[in-house]
């Protein structure tokens, strides 16, 4: 086990202000489970889970209410006991309405005595002796998705193709979200779970090379870490990067730390040998396997200005973002601006009528000075945002072109391969939305693709039922 | 040699038939929305200048020049040049589909261009070589091709603004082609043209 | 029946909600900041009738905006100042002594007929102050190429006088048909050539603002270090002056980059974002393309400075150069 | 003079000649529509449809690559010409004009957030689902206006509105929602419901004045279910459109006042 220094810098990135001494001094509090849970059906990428569950249900705590329901998709448990109230569609916080079981967790089902306190939900595994496929299965039933923000299933993420072998396991501890403290305060207070996680993983995986990969200014989370694998066996690297947003995007963490390059989508990290996990996973996945506890609740920080306390709470998935609030004070002052997740990537929300899912990584309440106003102002071509551009994109051209509806000139830009980070945005002197500009023209592309696969397999339909020999199209030419 | 480079320079630069004559304005108006729209049109007029100048000469200094004929030039070339391209066009969609799918629509556009027959005019009244006025009619065509594809760069950019609504479509076009005209004085000079 | 809406909103905006807090009238703010030396040393060597050409220029430019937005019916944009650096460099590339209505033509061209035909701030596709140099130099070729002497009011005999340019551009021409030994060519026109410490402080005939070297690199140095410009356009202009004139004989070096409008040239107006290309290797390409040019107009063309046409004619070719020097993605082949 | 006008006559001869071998032994069969669809335009070469003149065009045209309908100069005459050629003129059917199924303007749909981004539906709807009240309806950000080829929708007071009269029903704007509150109907048609709301009365009234709450009035008073003027999705009722009411009594009767008579539905313009 050593600790070395990032050899590779990507080209691009920003330096937002960081803000994370708000919270970063706030020891992860456990918060009370609030009296009404909304538990999203869809808190992970791929197909939503599908509801097992009707209104009037008594579910207890780690019960599954949602069944994995596709490869790409993961199972949804209970986060506590309680009544069914209604299934019904609610609005998440990226802006999408999916199936949601809102809980009563007050209500006591009559005659069962609720679940005792200690006994685990499934039984513990010791990860020594258990089988690689047992193992699997467990993170599998935890209903584990990545916790870093896109919530890919960990199970499908551990299980590459036989063919595609892992060579390195990358702990992603970047966190480089301004204001976001959570897997912070993970890696200082949780070290030895993150710990068991990496072993888990690696045997899953096969042995691969761990990478431990930690932003520059987090020196105690790295002398942490460094604590906590002293003794680890095999190639464990921590690797030291340079404080630079977006560190944390998978692409650029696999360069920055290994040097290997991802290709275009739709080539996945495992094409280059690598998978990437959040720390966050990895400690959810050694409680699965050794504590028997699937994934139901995780730290959330809860910041910005306008919080009376901001904190780093450890709360059911499914509370409401209101009864976050109150947990820290509630607010100091009228947020002018509600986020779910970081400034950079994080997702404005119209209420604090949403529920944390699995995914969610922060709360932040901006107040009015905190917040400012983008502007269709034209492009003065400054170039800042092609400089700021980790994927190597042309943003400016882009945006120009999207803005006078022009989507084939993006799609020639490479716009699909914008990963949305704002770091165009962020430096843009005339406040253009470059991001969201290049968000509309990714939208109008994949909704195009689709029509076209669609227009595709309705063709070849057509084409198997015509039982006629169709005229070559040069039959009718010739004569004149 | 260093005289072709003088004519070269000259009809690309210093007196650019589009920008300096403003010889063949439609073609440059009208096929300068997308720069490869414009590399094509630009080769088929390089290809066509060429051999009608070659084709010109001939038929100026042996057929109308013997005859004392000087002053229907400009009608023989009209006739010739228009039946020469009808011809190029039917015999390279025979023989060279590929350069005819490159440059074959942009045939049609250039039958009785003033950027053609202007530059067998000006061979016609400066009475050079053979070989003198092929070559200026190759530059000035490669003068016009260079022309044209910066334009249609500078027209990609300005699909992208935003002028105000009397200025929309040409008019903007005109008045960008005005100031690369007038961009394009700084070359005055630059070589003495024996024409 | 009607719903209530709730008192305050929460802002709803696409991420990032976070921003560097850049903005375009800061930047501008800056340029003008840069080329304050400039101004200062302008004025110190030509006194008043500097000043009043740069009076002259700025204001009009800022009233010729504001009537454009007014009649194109869009919002004012004074505010982001590109108004006053377009006049402000309009008036640096004037020779001091200009008649006053010339100069407020050609800033009613710079913004009127180079900028806000075109949508304004952003759309235009050639650099306002430079095309409308040029439509002056065309226009008025007499009171253009008159240059006062730095502190003409101390020679009230003398008050005008060629540029050493147009000394090098006889030099270029001597060089080509004499029979004469350079070396006295040299002698015999050295009279009009300023020595290196005097093209540095600036005191020699020139525009207003392009015959001190030392207070535009000053100007420079500031806007690298607020990261106005990247070093990519000046450096490779600077440097395709100065190999080409070690090469090509005829002048000096030295004395090719320091007079003329070379400095102000690739400082200044080469570096205009919306003329010039947004990547490293396009802006590259896009100095050298003028320093070329420059000097190609200095030795061969009929007018004596080629700066500003050459950068005229960049700015023509800058979508190709950005057409060709696109940016290839991370991870793609 | 005679011997110019021989010379003339004789270039011109040696041409002709020329051209008509050339094209009885060097043309290249082609599709004959290429020939014909070129007769149809109008032969000025103005490049103005994008395509390097009318033969360039004529060609795509064929091929399928260019829409029909380009050539400004022709206009509509050639463009009916060259649709008889193509042979892409559908069959005779009822025309249908395309629907926007809400009416919540901004003073009856509350809108819960102040939006702030490109002015562009789709996006407006990943930016927290919108900042309307009602997550099913317009948006008002035009996404199906900068789609209309036709120029047929306009936006006002935060609602889209298509104009019938200049509808071709292309489907283009159906496509362009992301709330998916468009669609095509029958230009006979006059009575229709403008709410996609499928929730109950008490939810959409908090959120919209005119919003459907599934009261099943309108179905009473156009001959009860068994007339089956109207099928009911959750608390939202809907016009059958192959047997739509044309009974304008019950737009009146309508409680949530979201039912129209077709005035309103052609008052885009």
């Amino acid at each position: 086990m050593k600790t070395v220094k990032s050899q590779f810098k990507f080209k691009g990135g920003v330096h937002p202000d960081y803000n994370k001494e708000l919270a970063r001094d706030k020891a992860i509090e456990r918060m009370p489970v609030p009296a009404e849970l909304v538990v999203s059906m869809s808190q992970h990428l791929g197909a939503p889970a599908k509801c097992v569950v009707k209104a009037g249900d008594f579910v207890k705590r780690g019960q599954v209410i949602g069944e994995k329901n596709g490869f790409i998709s993961v199972c949804v448990r209970a986060p506590a006991d309680g009544k069914v109230t209604a299934v019904e569609k609610r609005l998440g916080p990226a802006g999408g309405k999916a199936d949601a079981v809102i809980l009563d967790t007050t209500a006591k089902e009559e005659g069962a005595g609720s679940g005792e306190q200690g006994t685990p939900i499934l039984p513990p595994l010791d990860w020594k002796t258990a089988t690689r496929e047992e193992l699997l299965k467990r993170v599998e039933e935890a209903g584990i998705c990545g916790m870093g923000g896109a919530g890919f299933p960990s199970a499908v993420k551990l299980n590459p193709p036989p063919a595609k072998r892992c060579e390195y396991l990358i702990l992603n501890g970047a966190e480089c979200e301004p204001y976001l403290t959570a897997d912070f305060r993970l890696m200082l207070e949780r070290a030895d779970r993150i710990r068991v996680g990496v072993e888990i993983m690696r045997k899953v995986l096969g042995g691969p090379a761990v990478r431990i990969a930690i932003e520059a200014n987090k020196p105690e989370a790295i002398a942490a870490m460094e604590k906590a694998f002293a003794d680890i066996e095999g190639n464990v690297e921590i690797v030291v990067l340079p404080v630079l947003y977006p560190q944390g995007s998978e692409k650029h963490q696999i360069f920055a730390t290994v040097g290997r390059v991802v290709p275009e989508p739709p080539a996945l990290p495992i094409d280059v040998g690598c998978v990437v996990e959040n720390v966050g996973t990895v400690a959810a996945i050694a409680d699965a396997v050794e504590k028997g506890e699937p994934l139901l609740e995780r730290v959330t920080t809860v910041s910005g200005d306008a919080v009376a306390e901001p904190k780093n709470v450890l709360a059911p998935s499914g509370t409401k973002y209101a009864d976050l609030v109150a947990f820290c004070g509630g607010e100091k002052e009228q947020p002018a601006k509600v986020i779910s997740g970081g400034t950079m990537m994080g997702f404005a929300v119209s209420t604090l009528d949403i529920s944390t899912t699995k995914t969610t990584s922060g709360l932040l309440l901006l107040s009015r000075k905190r917040v400012f106003q983008y502007e269709s102002g034209p492009c003065i071509n400054c170039g800042r945002c092609v400089r700021a551009c980790p994927m190597n994109l042309n943003p400016a051209e882009i945006s120009k072109a999207v803005e006078s509806d022009d989507v084939k000139s993006a799609e020639d830009a490479h716009v699909m391969t914008c990963i949305e980070c704002g770091a165009c945005s962020f430096g843009c002197p005339a406040y253009r939305q470059i991001t969201q500009l290049c968000r509309r023209a990714k939208a109008s592309i994949r909704a195009r693709i689709a029509a076209e696969k669609a227009k595709a397999s309705a063709a070849a339909e057509k084409e198997k039922l015509k039982s006629q020999p169709v005229l070559p199209e040069g039959a009718t030419r010739g004569s004149k | 040699m260093s005289y072709y480079l003088v004519i070269l320079v000259g009809a690309v630069l210093v007196n650019n038939f589009v920008l300096s004559r403003f010889l063949g304005c439609c073609p440059f108006l009208g096929v300068s929305k997308k720069t490869e729209t414009a590399l094509g049109m630009s080769g088929a007029v390089v290809f066509v200048m060429t051999m009608a100048a070659a084709v010109t000469w001939c038929l100026d200094h042996w057929l109308l020049r013997p005859n004392d004929l000087g002053y229907i030039h400009t009608l023989a070339f009209i006739l010739v040049i228009a039946a020469l391209v009808q011809f190029i066009d039917i015999a390279m969609k025979r023989f060279a589909p590929p350069l005819h799918a490159a440059l074959g629509i942009f045939l049609p556009l250039i039958t009785t261009n003033c950027a053609v027959l202007g530059a067998a005019e000006i061979n016609c009244k400066q009475g050079t070589g053979f070989f003198e006025s092929v070559f200026f009619s190759f530059a000035a065509a490669l003068g016009f091709g260079f022309a044209l594809v910066v334009f249609s760069g500078m027209r990609e950019k300005l699909a992208h603004a935003n002028p105000p609504r009397c200025f929309r479509g040409i008019a903007v076009a005109l008045v960008t082609g005005g100031l690369l005209s007038l961009a394009f004085m700084g070359f005055s000079g630059l070589v003495k043209l024996p024409y | 029946m009607k719903p209530k809406e709730t008192a305050e909103h929460y802002i709803l905006s696409s991420s990032p909600h976070a921003h560097s807090r850049a903005s375009v009238s800061r930047i501008m703010l800056d340029v003008v900041i840069a080329l304050l030396p400039t101004t200062a040393a302008g004025i110190f060597f030509f006194g008043m009738p500097a000043v009043w050409t740069i009076a002259v220029c700025v204001s009009t430019c800022i009233v010729t905006e504001a009537l454009c937005r007014i009649a194109m019916k869009r919002e004012n944009t004074i505010g982001d100042l590109s108004a006053v650096v377009t006049g402000l460099l309009l008036a640096l590339n004037l020779p001091a002594g200009l008649p006053l209505w010339m100069a407020a033509a050609g800033s009613v061209f710079a913004i009127g007929v180079a900028k806000q035909v075109f949508g304004g701030l952003g759309m235009n596709p050639f650099n306002p102050a430079l095309a409308a140099r040029a439509f002056m130099l065309i226009s008025f070729t007499g009171p253009m190429t008159t240059w006062l002497k730095p502190f003409w009011w101390k020679t009230p005999d003398a008050v005008t006088t060629a540029t050493p340019l147009a000394t090098m551009k006889t030099w270029f021409a001597a060089e080509a048909t004499a029979s004469a030994s350079p070396h006295g060519l040299c002698n015999s026109a050295c009279t009009g050539v300023p020595g290196l410490l005097d093209m540095l402080v600036g005191n020699m005939p020139g525009c207003i603002g392009e015959v001190s070297a030392a207070a535009l690199a000053l100007g420079a140095a500031y806007l690298l270090w607020r990261k106005v410009i990247t070093w990519h356009i000046p450096v490779s202009f600077i440097a395709t002056v100065f190999v080409y004139s070690l090469f090509a004989g005829g002048a000096p070096a030295t004395m090719q980059v320091l007079t003329g409008g070379v400095m102000i040239g690739a400082c200044f107006m080469a570096t205009d974002y919306v003329t010039s290309p947004t990547t490293s290797k396009g802006k590259l390409v896009f100095g050298f393309g003028c320093g070329l040019l420059c000097m190609l107009i200095r030795q061969f063309g009929s007018y004596p400075e080629g700066c500003s046409f050459a950068i005229l004619i960049m700015n023509a070719l800058c979508p190709l150069v950005n057409r060709w020097t696109q940016p290839k993605p991370f991870g793609a082949k | 003079m005679a011997t110019a006008i021989l010379i003339i006559a004789g270039i011109g001869m040696v041409a002709a000649v020329a051209l008509a071998v050339a094209d009885r032994y060097l043309s290249v069969k082609e599709d004959p529509r290429i020939g014909m669809v070129t007769a149809e335009l109008p032969g000025a070469n103005c490049g103005g449809c994008g395509f390097a003149g009318c033969d360039g065009y004529a060609r795509a045209l064929v091929a399928g690559t260019a829409p029909n309908g380009a050539c400004a100069a022709g206009g509509d005459e050639v463009a009916k010409a060259v649709a008889k050629i193509l042979g892409v003129e559908a069959a005779a059917t009822e025309r249908r004009v395309a629907l926007v199924r809400c009416c919540g303007t901004r003073s009856e749909a509350i809108r819960v957030g102040d939006y702030n981004g490109i002015c562009d539906c789709n996006v407006a709807a990943m930016t927290a689902g919108g900042d309307k009240g009602c997550t099913y309806g317009c948006l008002g950000y035009g996404a199906c206006a900068n789609v209309c080829p036709k120029g047929a929708i306009s936006v006002h007071d935060g609602l889209a509105k298509v104009d019938k009269r200049l509808c071709i029903g292309c489907g283009k704007c159906v496509r362009a929602c992301p709330k998916h509150i468009i669609e095509l109907v029958p230009a006979s048609a006059t009575i229709h419901v403008l709410c996609a709301n499928p929730d109950k009365g008490p939810s959409v009234r908090k959120v919209c004045g005119v919003g459907c709450m599934g009261c099943h009035l309108c179905e009473k008073n156009s001959g009860g279910k068994e007339a089956g003027h109207f099928t009911f999705q959750g608390f939202l009722a809907k016009v059958n459109y192959d047997n739509p009411p044309t009974d304008g009594a019950i737009v009146a009767k309508c409680p949530a006042k979201c039912m129209v008579e077709d005035s309103h539905f052609e008052s885009g313009h």
